[in-house]
């Protein structure tokens, strides 16, 4: 049974391969899964891409129909082609470089900030099969990789040479270190309750009556109020309303990317949806089934089919089920963020402090009893 | 409480003070000795019977041959309210601040100096506050003649 | 111990208050997501403007007895006027109003004894160059101007039908 | 290690073009980190010259210029001034015109609170709101094309009366906003006025004892948001403010303590609701009779001089006026309410965050064009 994407691709290279006469075994093996890895980082890479994409036309036609206003609607069917033509656009653009501002550090902190987006993409389980890497410590792996985004973020607004921009990459520090305590007290609580850190397993821990054997369920209360803390936790993480003090428009002008035109701002632009995507995915992951359908038995053979049974329909399903948590969840930060304020910068570490982290806590003790009784 | 009545406080309390009541208009006014107007602002403020506690306004006006300095004083406690003016000369127009007796007074005594020029001394920040700091002149004089360019952008009308 | 316990209950009904806040806020968002929203497609839409909205304005030049007053009462001085000869025999040159100067406050309109100049209600008054901005009423075709303003629009809105206005305000008003 | 740190203050400037600065506002800001220790405000960025105008104009000329004192609450300044004229020149008006112009003062309040609830919530952070309150002050703005043609600078007021008279089809769409208002109200207020989220960012921030608002000469919502029961319209009764029923809405301290920014915001909303209530009783009790009353084109006003104050939204609106016998006056002093209370800027917004200066100043509610005339 292929374990993960980076398998089927191999599988279909060597299938693609056989056809035309060539033995793909006799290819080194580091060449072979150099080849299956590139292929399948594209492939995340293009999928960030497209869910970028399509939430920023959602960010913006969700924000317009709440204002009571259209959103874009002009361009193709329900405005969906806005976002290439504003990729087109941002694409001519100049791209500005302040004079006072370090060069490189300047150009290198987009990239460094992808990265720490990107990364954990490689981790995310999109059905039983569909995997870039099952890596047995997938979660630590995804958690640990969002520390880069903050040395990108510091080194942003520092290269800016721009006061606004320090206050955004210093705020930033401040509130993605603080909130990685919750965040890990959060994603311990399922831990101690699967007894797992691999994505994979976590999901298929899962499997079972309807929602019911999902996390969330299953230590009940306590990975209830953990997905609340993680969800939270990675709300901050991902710099949104009511978290999106780095940026903060109406105070520090832009924050960190206030000096960042065409695009370098896109990057940046990219990766907060894809730690949006990260954080959504992840809390589907961990509390809410993964790729399983919260209706078993009559749709949700998704995780339940073996492969063998229907490799493709099942993927299929599972990648359904497990995309449509995510942006159910995605939907959800757009949600909070055409509705709420923005809390300030002391309230931000006092909500992590002595609320999220207190929640976590508790979360973790509540589920190791749990665990320990059961 | 009637004018009639804050004047007779007023001549009562700060004899020489007072150089003009004068009724003959919608709103009656007070000529008083600019000097003496720190005096007549604390006591104005002070006095349990008059209370003035809040200053509207400071103007300056441009009378041709002199200044005036106006004040605008109401009691919230009472709801009577005075107008209190100073005659300044022309030449070197100049009165006491009372920035320190009403907080209020401060951006307009800078307005003031910065529109008719008339100085406001012991003012703690007496710059301009509208106009820049360069500006030369004070616009609301009635002989001031607007300069032609500031800084190599031309002032004329389109 | 009683007020570190009254402390505890107070953060408890903070987070409480936040929770039970925060989601219904959530449903105020969310009725408008399923609500139509309100705002024009302009251009595809065109605003409503209601009748005796100043815009541009329209001038006759037949009623016009060239007595200056719009011009006097101006505020800006943004009408320009210009007669030539004397008594009978006199005749208008030049009625030109810039609308890059313009208030749009009714004054000239208001003060037109012979009620040949008002205001429509014409709304679009972009243009491209400040020269565009002055319209010669004293030409054969004001419109023409006022259309080669605005380019890329295909169809003005109706122009608000050539009437005086209903009366003069000096007529309407009754001394009490 | 922490020691051997530099650390030091450093001076950010805060606009001129910022997004939170209500206009051309430069707030030089003293920050050492994120707490601010000074904010020295700049102001004159936008100003027209405004006093020296009403010199060079008559008085008739004058009233468009005042639209754009605060152009926010153009009917409130048209009011001001045609009072000031008025009572200058002895001029009566007649009364159906007295409640036209007071209606229309009581609309533009409402459309001027909502904007300022709306900008406040985004300043905030929060972008919904301000949308809301515009779609309400859009119907305000439409409501006032019907009624003089104009949507921003409405010179309605003119001396002597108003333009033209409400129009029953105007009546109607008074009261189906008015109406409208009442629900809208209660959705502000559970969408941001009781968020908690909002409640933290503004409750204790920036708070106004009494006596020093009284002392910087502070009007309007921000006076009242002290606890100062102040109101032109109560205190000097004008127009026909004695026939009509209202309260003067104070802060209380109810989220936190008296004079704070929520206070002063809430103020507004329930301002909001008064002068949907005085908008209500006008319409119900408006006179029959003339508009406008003839006054000569060439107004020439007898030597006078009068200090007329009226409560614009953001405050007393005051206009002192000499005239000298010819048809331009010869002083005019305009005391705008946003210049006054933004004078105590540099007082309360010591030693708080960044995030509570932008606060602050969003509820003190300035407008710049009146600041610098």
């Amino acid at each position: 049974m292929p374990g993960t994407l980076t398998d089927i691709i191999n599988f279909v290279i060597q299938t693609a391969l056989a056809l035309v006469g060539l033995d793909y075994a006799r290819v080194p093996e580091m060449l072979r899964i150099g080849a299956a890895m590139l292929i399948a980082c594209a492939a995340m890479l293009g999928y960030v891409a497209v869910v970028a994409l399509f939430f920023g036309w959602a960010e913006r036609r969700v924000a317009g129909r709440m204002q009571a206003r259209q959103g874009p609607n002009i361009v193709g069917p329900f405005g969906l082609l806005q976002l290439i033509a504003d990729a087109v656009k941002i694409l001519v653009k100049e791209d500005i470089i302040p004079q006072t501002a370090h060069r490189f550090l300047f150009r290198l902190a987009p990239i460094l900030v992808f990265m720490g987006a990107f990364a954990p993409f490689v981790v995310l389980p999109f059905s039983e099969t569909l995997v870039v890497s099952n890596l047995s410590l997938g979660v630590y792996y995804a958690l640990s990789f969002a520390a880069l985004e903050v040395v990108g973020v510091i080194m942003a607004g520092w290269a800016s040479n721009n006061k606004w921009s320090l206050y955004g990459g210093m705020r930033l520090a401040a509130q993605m270190m603080s909130y990685e305590i919750p965040m890990g007290l959060a994603v311990l609580t399922v831990a101690v309750l699967s007894g797992h850190l691999n994505l994979r397993t976590i999901v298929l821990d899962q499997q079972g009556h309807w929602i019911f054997s999902w996390n969330i369920f299953r230590g009940f209360p306590w990975a209830f109020l953990g997905m609340f803390a993680f969800y939270l936790a990675g709300l901050a993480g991902s710099k949104r309303t009511p978290f999106d003090l780095p940026e903060a428009e109406s105070e520090i002008v832009a924050g960190y990317h206030t000096e960042y035109s065409g695009m370098r701002f896109v990057i940046f632009y990219l990766s907060e949806y894809a730690t949006m995507y990260v954080v959504s995915a992840l809390t589907a992951v961990l509390f809410l089934g993964g790729w399983h359908a919260p209706i078993p038995r009559v749709l949700a053979w998704g995780g339940e089919v073996h492969w063998e049974a229907g490799p493709v329909l099942s993927a299929l399903i599972g990648m359904a089920n497990m995309i449509g948590k995510s942006f159910f969840l995605m939907f959800v930060m757009l949600w909070f963020r055409w509705t709420y304020p923005r809390v300030r910068v002391d309230q931000i570490v006092y909500l992590c402090m002595k609320v999220l982290v207190p929640l976590g806590i508790i979360c973790l003790i509540g589920a190791s009893v749990w665990a320990l009784v059961l | 409480m009637e004018a009639k009545e804050i004047h007779e406080i007023l001549i009562q309390h700060l004899p020489g003070c007072v150089r003009e009541f004068r009724t003959t208009t919608a709103d009656p006014f007070w000529v008083v000795e600019s000097e003496r107007i720190r005096e007549v602002a604390a006591f104005l403020k002070d006095h349990p019977a008059l209370q003035f506690d809040m200053l509207q306004a400071v103007t300056g006006v441009d009378r041709g041959e002199c200044f005036e300095a106006v004040y605008h004083l109401t009691s919230l406690r009472f709801g009577h309210s005075v107008t209190l003016k100073a005659v300044l000369s022309h030449e070197a127009p100049s009165i006491a601040t009372i920035s320190d007796i009403y907080p209020a007074a401060n951006w307009h005594e800078r307005e003031t100096y910065d529109l008719l020029g008339i100085v406001f001394t012991g003012h703690p920040d007496l710059r301009r506050i509208l106009l820049p700091d360069d500006w030369e002149g004070h616009p609301l004089r009635k002989d001031y003649v607007a300069p032609e360019s500031y800084h190599g952008i031309s002032n004329a009308p389109d | 111990m009683s007020s570190q316990a009254s402390a505890l209950v107070r953060y408890g009904q903070t987070v409480w208050r936040a929770v039970v806040s925060c989601t219904l806020g959530l449903g105020v968002t969310l009725k408008h997501l399923f609500s139509r929203p309100v705002t024009v497609e302009y251009p595809k839409a065109l605003p409503d403007v209601p009748e005796g909205w100043r815009g541009w304005h329209a001038y006759e030049t037949d009623r016009c007895t060239m007595c200056r007053l719009c011009e006097q009462v101006c505020p800006v001085q943004c009408i320009r006027l210009e007669v030539e000869g004397k008594g009978k025999e006199r005749k208008l040159v030049r009625y030109e109003i810039h609308y890059g100067l313009c208030l749009f406050c009714n004054l000239c309109a208001e003060v037109c004894p012979t009620a040949c100049l008002w205001m429509t209600a014409d709304w679009d008054l972009a243009c491209y160059r400040r020269a565009d901005c002055t319209i010669r009423f004293h030409e054969t075709n004001p419109d023409e101007q006022r259309k080669r303003l605005w380019p890329g629009m295909k169809d003005l809105p109706a122009r608000a039908p050539k009437k005086p206005r209903e009366t003069a305000p000096a007529e309407k008003a009754q001394n009490p | 290690m922490v020691q051997s740190l530099k650390t030091d203050e450093i001076l950010v400037n805060m606009g001129p073009q910022h997004p939170s600065t209500h206009g051309v506002l430069r707030c030089l800001l003293k920050t050492d980190g994120e707490w601010v220790r000074e904010v020295w405000p700049y102001i004159g960025y936008l100003h027209r010259c405004k006093e020296k105008i009403a010199e060079k104009v008559s008085y008739i000329q004058f009233m468009p210029y005042t639209d754009r004192l605060d152009y926010l609450a153009s009917a409130n300044n048209n009011l001001g001034w045609a009072m000031a004229v008025e009572r200058l020149a002895a001029i009566e008006v007649p009364e159906r015109a007295v409640w036209l112009r007071v209606l229309a003062a009581e609309l533009n309040r409402i459309a001027s609170h909502l904007l300022s609830y709306g900008t406040f919530g985004m300043e905030a952070g929060a972008f919904t709101p301000f949308f809301y309150g515009f779609r309400e002050r859009e119907t305000i703005v439409s409501i006032f094309d019907q009624l003089c043609g104009a949507r921003l600078t409405y010179h309605y007021a003119r001396i002597g009366g108003v333009m033209r008279d409400l129009s029953p089809e105007t009546a109607k769409a008074i009261r189906r906003f008015l109406d409208e208002m009442d629900r809208r109200w209660v959705e502000y207020n559970t969408l941001l006025s009781d968020n908690e989220i909002f409640v933290r960012r503004t409750a204790n921030v920036g708070i106004i004892p009494a006596d020093l608002a009284i002392a910087y000469g502070l009007t309007g919502p921000v006076l009242r948001g002290s606890g100062v029961a102040h109101d032109i319209r109560k205190a000097v009764p004008y127009a026909c403010y004695p026939k009509l029923d209202f309260q003067v809405c104070i802060g209380q301290g109810l989220k936190g303590t008296v004079g704070d920014s929520w206070d002063r915001y809430w103020v507004r909303m329930l301002e909001i609701r008064e002068s949907v209530k005085i908008c209500r009783q006008v319409l119900d009790g408006l006179p029959e009779g003339p508009y406008q009353t003839k006054v000569p084109r060439i107004l020439k006003v007898p030597a006078n001089e009068a200090y007329v104050r009226t409560e614009a939204p953001r405050g007393e609106l005051g206009f002192y006026v000499i005239s000298d016998g010819t048809d331009k006056p010869w002083r005019c002093r305009i005391r705008a309410p946003s210049f006054c209370n933004l004078s105590i800027l540099n007082r309360i917004a010591r030693n708080c965050l960044v995030a509570d200066v932008i606060m602050i100043l969003g509820s003190i509610d300035v407008v710049m064009g009146e600041v610098d005339r």
